[in-house]
């Protein structure tokens, strides 16, 4: 949608089932959320079902969600910061996707990413700051990092360019039906993607009334004219956390690593959790008992 | 009676050794999950440093917490006195005003301080993909000194030079860093068996101190690069009694910080009992 | 009966005109307090635009609100879905997304499409030392089409030369602002007397209506620059009965939008009046 | 203070006589709040009662605060963008000092003033943007705007340099006693002048436990490794308001422009409202009868 389109429009709510609207094959895709925090899960999982293909994904800080997408055979490309599963090891579809050498990807430093995607969303071409300097990105990348020099101090400073992608997924803890969203917890660079990309998809865990947003209008971290969709669906970073709403499931994670150990295991896992539907995945991972228990253990910290 | 703990794992003399290089006041950030560093942390800011302030995910200035497997990014949320995201920490903490120490867990390190998470082999078709460099590519030449552990110190880690140049201090000599705008400091590797310091480009690393029963040959022997061990090289020094107890008792119950020391394949395992024994504490 | 209305001041022919410049789904921002500006905003919203978005002080899409000169800040806060600071908005609005128009009120204008709200006299040692030119110097250019408005049409406020370019269009016609890379879109002047048009580098203001009762001549007689008359000018719509009703019932029922009509010497006599008015409707 | 000092200390409440502990003559200082919204009043007046010279404000969009120290002889210059009583007229003192000739500015379009403290944040030399193209900015400070073109996409953008106040001075809602700030409403740029700043002083309405800070996270704008010194100070922006807790004194900047309008007039202004104490310069504005109704007139606001 433009802009004006975006403002106009007070009824965005949409179906996971409807995202064949925004996302098309070939699109590149900027997947929100970061580490095991808030990635945009239920949409990850409806690219697969829908066999949405050759898509140029792009993340800051990955994990499961591109790892999903890569052994699901929907990638072309990743650009990517940082793509990992964290305490459960390296990402395994992601990592034999590159050592096959079948995978084409760009890896760009982490505050690079972050930096490409907030100048588009100022509406600059570029944003000088103090990059990676002496790495090896600048030689696996050199049309990306230009040495510029500061036209006041004469200081050497590193220009990225602005990053554009078609689609921008994200997941969050609240949405009024025109698209006006509120993160609590683990917030990413959710913003700048929503900002950088051409059409924006959020889910959430409940869509309210705008006057619940009201209430609380310093929980909104995205406002409505950079929203195209919002679909209501709860536990939609799931196996990621969404603070302080829902932690990570340790339990799936692990069933993940053990299933995506071999192409053929994986093969299974997609076939088991995935294919079906959004509902068959929660209820497959443990339904209301396993989901309730992640929101307990939300609350079950000690600060010392 | 010594105040010094003979009861101690190796990944307690690491975790020990990096909260004793945060000093009262950094500022330090939690970001990608590496137990050890959290753990040190928290140590630090529980005992000799209270007034550290760290971003940890988008809370700013959070409560320290005890470290469970299941609610570790919750816990580390809780009591921040206000939410930043991403970008904002980037622009405001790295680059700004920026951050004091971050102990960076990497595949390899050289003698020239370069730093390695990106690939073992060739960059097209690797042996071994990484995780890649998140920020670490930036910001390791920001922070007040450059800190980097390693669990396993031999010539797999320690090599003559790393495959990927995912990191560098780029600047090391205090001289050379304040004339590049940069906080002058260290690089220091910090192994299960030693500390390593570089303090001037053309130099090597310097065996600054190792730890309690290795040997300064172990070091040598198990480094890829050339070492300065000159001088009398003196024993790391050891977690105090106190410090254990708080470890143990309140800040990680259930042994995260023993992670990074564990074997690869015994690590599913490992944390399946974690979360058996946090769920237990719950009563679930 | 004619839906149009017969009883409306100056004032009020000017905001409507301004109002109808906006369009549903536009993107404004409520900064300086210009009340005729304001007063048009919200006519708009709660009549033929209820979609526009407007970031109010640091409120984002605030609710619309009656307009009274004790608490227009406070009200165009409330009911905002999000907080965003000025340098949030200069950012992802005005350079980025892009507001759409902002009626502005500057001292001077001229033929080029040039504003100044800077100076009149000499830059240095000035006659008359205006507040400057906030955002507008940039931002006047990244408008759907850009809109100044004067409460008084003459030759010292629409001048052959403004003595100071505090902002203007740059790229004017729609082929130069695409290749730059800017919205089209022309500068609209609205006045007491007409709506005046410059869609073209190289060619002077259109006349594009004259205010009822108001003749070409008028128009010409009082511009300090070249204007273009040619073909029909027709008269500017006349504010609607119903838009009349809703401005003095429910927008603007103490009259402020007649503010910058009345002459500097009367307007904190006005404005005291205003103030009486508005405390003894709240029984104060 | 060092950032590491600003992080260290857990008690910066001081006292409104103890400015000069940061603010000094000859500095220059950027002055918070926009429009006739949250200017850091309190602070300007003691400024004014401790005898501070030969100051060089800088302001985005300044008011009564900018009008005040110049009249009462504080500046020496002014960094500036704007200098408005909006309603009330032209800023009297600051129009005569520019017109006699006497009072050195340099004039700064909006966003770029904006940005070059936005860039001392971030950590660099300069930002670019798509800056005042055409204007006379341009040939007033050559120095102040560079044009760069874009290494990637040959765009003519233009650069403008960081800028590094001495102090910034800042109103807000709030404070714990280590200094970190919650702002509810009219914001402005306040956050940026805090990071560009080398020293920053915050006066609030109330200082509150920390604890009640994290209660409402979202609300907290300023933490405590920017902020030097935070002081109580209820009402610390009248005659300007802080919305939403009360408006701005429309009676008193009537006053205001009464008695601004000759020197001598405005001599007698300084006598008879701010040189002797912040308590008696409340009480001299309505004491309060006069807050409160500036309080409920906050909250007598209608939505349509």
């Amino acid at each position: 949608m433009t802009t004006k389109e975006r403002v106009l429009a007070q009824n965005k709510v949409g179906k996971l089932t409807e995202i064949g609207r925004f996302i098309r094959d070939g699109d590149s895709v900027a997947i929100g959320g970061a580490w095991l925090s808030s990635h945009p899960m239920a949409v990850v999982r409806q690219i697969i079902r829908s066999g949405i293909r050759n898509l140029h994904v792009m993340t800051i800080l990955g994990s499961v969600d591109i790892d999903m997408l890569v052994g699901a055979g929907c990638v072309g490309k990743v650009t990517f910061s940082f793509v990992s599963m964290e305490a459960y090891g390296l990402a395994p579809n992601f990592r034999r996707a590159v050592e096959k050498g079948g995978l084409k990807y760009d890896e760009i430093s982490g505050l690079a990413i972050i930096i490409g995607f907030e100048a588009t969303g100022r509406g600059v071409p570029f944003l000088p700051y103090r990059g990676p300097f002496g790495s090896d990105y600048l030689k696996q990348r050199p049309e990306f990092y230009k040495q510029i020099t500061c036209p006041f101090t004469g200081e050497e400073m590193m220009a990225v360019p602005a990053i554009k992608p078609d689609v921008a997924i994200i997941h969050a803890q609240r949405a009024d039906p025109a698209g006006n969203i509120q993160i609590e917890g683990t917030a990413g660079s959710d913003l700048e993607l929503a900002k950088a990309a051409k059409r924006v998809i959020v889910t959430v865990e409940e869509i309210v009334p705008t006057d619940v947003i009201r209430e609380n209008p310093f929980k909104t971290k995205i406002p409505r004219f950079y929203v195209d969709m919002v679909i209501e669906q709860p536990f939609g970073a799931h196996p990621t956390s969404l603070v302080p709403t829902y932690v990570a499931d340790p339990w799936h994670m692990m069933t993940y690593m053990d299933m995506a150990a071999t192409p053929d295991s994986f093969r299974n896992y997609l076939h088991q959790y995935v294919m079906k539907s959004e509902d068959d995945y929660l209820e497959a991972a443990g339904g209301l008992k396993q989901m309730n228990l992640l929101k307990k253990l939300a609350r079950e910290v000690k600060s010392l | 009676m010594s105040k010094y703990s003979e009861d101690y794992t190796p990944a307690e003399m690491v975790c020990v050794a990096v909260a004793r290089e945060i000093e009262d006041g950094d500022i330090l950030i939690l970001g990608s999950f590496t137990p050890l560093a959290f753990v040190s942390y928290i140590l630090a800011k529980v005992t000799h440093a209270p007034n550290i302030m760290y971003m940890a995910y988008s809370s700013v200035d959070a409560l320290p917490f005890q470290l469970t497997f299941a609610t570790y990014e919750a816990a580390a949320t809780k009591g921040g006195v206000a939410r930043w995201n991403m970008t904002e920490c980037i622009h405001s903490l790295y680059l700004g005003v920026g951050v004091d120490v971050e102990p960076i867990s990497s595949i390899q390190a050289d003698g020239y301080g370069n730093i390695n998470i990106s690939v073992v082999g060739d960059y097209q078709k690797p042996m071994l993909r990484g995780p890649g460099g998140a920020g670490a590519p930036e910001v390791v030449k920001m922070h007040r000194k450059m800190l980097a552990y390693f669990a396993n110190h031999n010539k797999r880690t320690l090599v003559p030079k790393v495959d990927f140049v995912t990191g560098t201090r780029w600047k090391i000599s205090s001289q050379e860093r304040l004339k590049a705008g940069l906080r002058p400091g260290p690089i220091k590797l910090i192994t299960n068996l030693a500390v390593l310091v570089k303090e001037e480009e053309g130099r090597p690393f310097r065996l600054a101190s190792v730890h309690p029963g290795v040997a300064v040959k172990d070091v040598v022997d198990n480094t890829g690069f050339e070492l300065d061990t000159s001088g009398d090289v003196p024993e790391t020094e050891r977690p105090t009694k106190e410090q254990i107890r708080i470890l143990r008792e309140q800040v990680d119950p259930y042994g995260m910080v023993a992670f990074d020391f564990i074997p690869g394949k015994e690590r599913p395992a490992y944390l399946k009992s974690i979360l058996e024994k946090e769920l237990q504490a719950l009563g679930y």
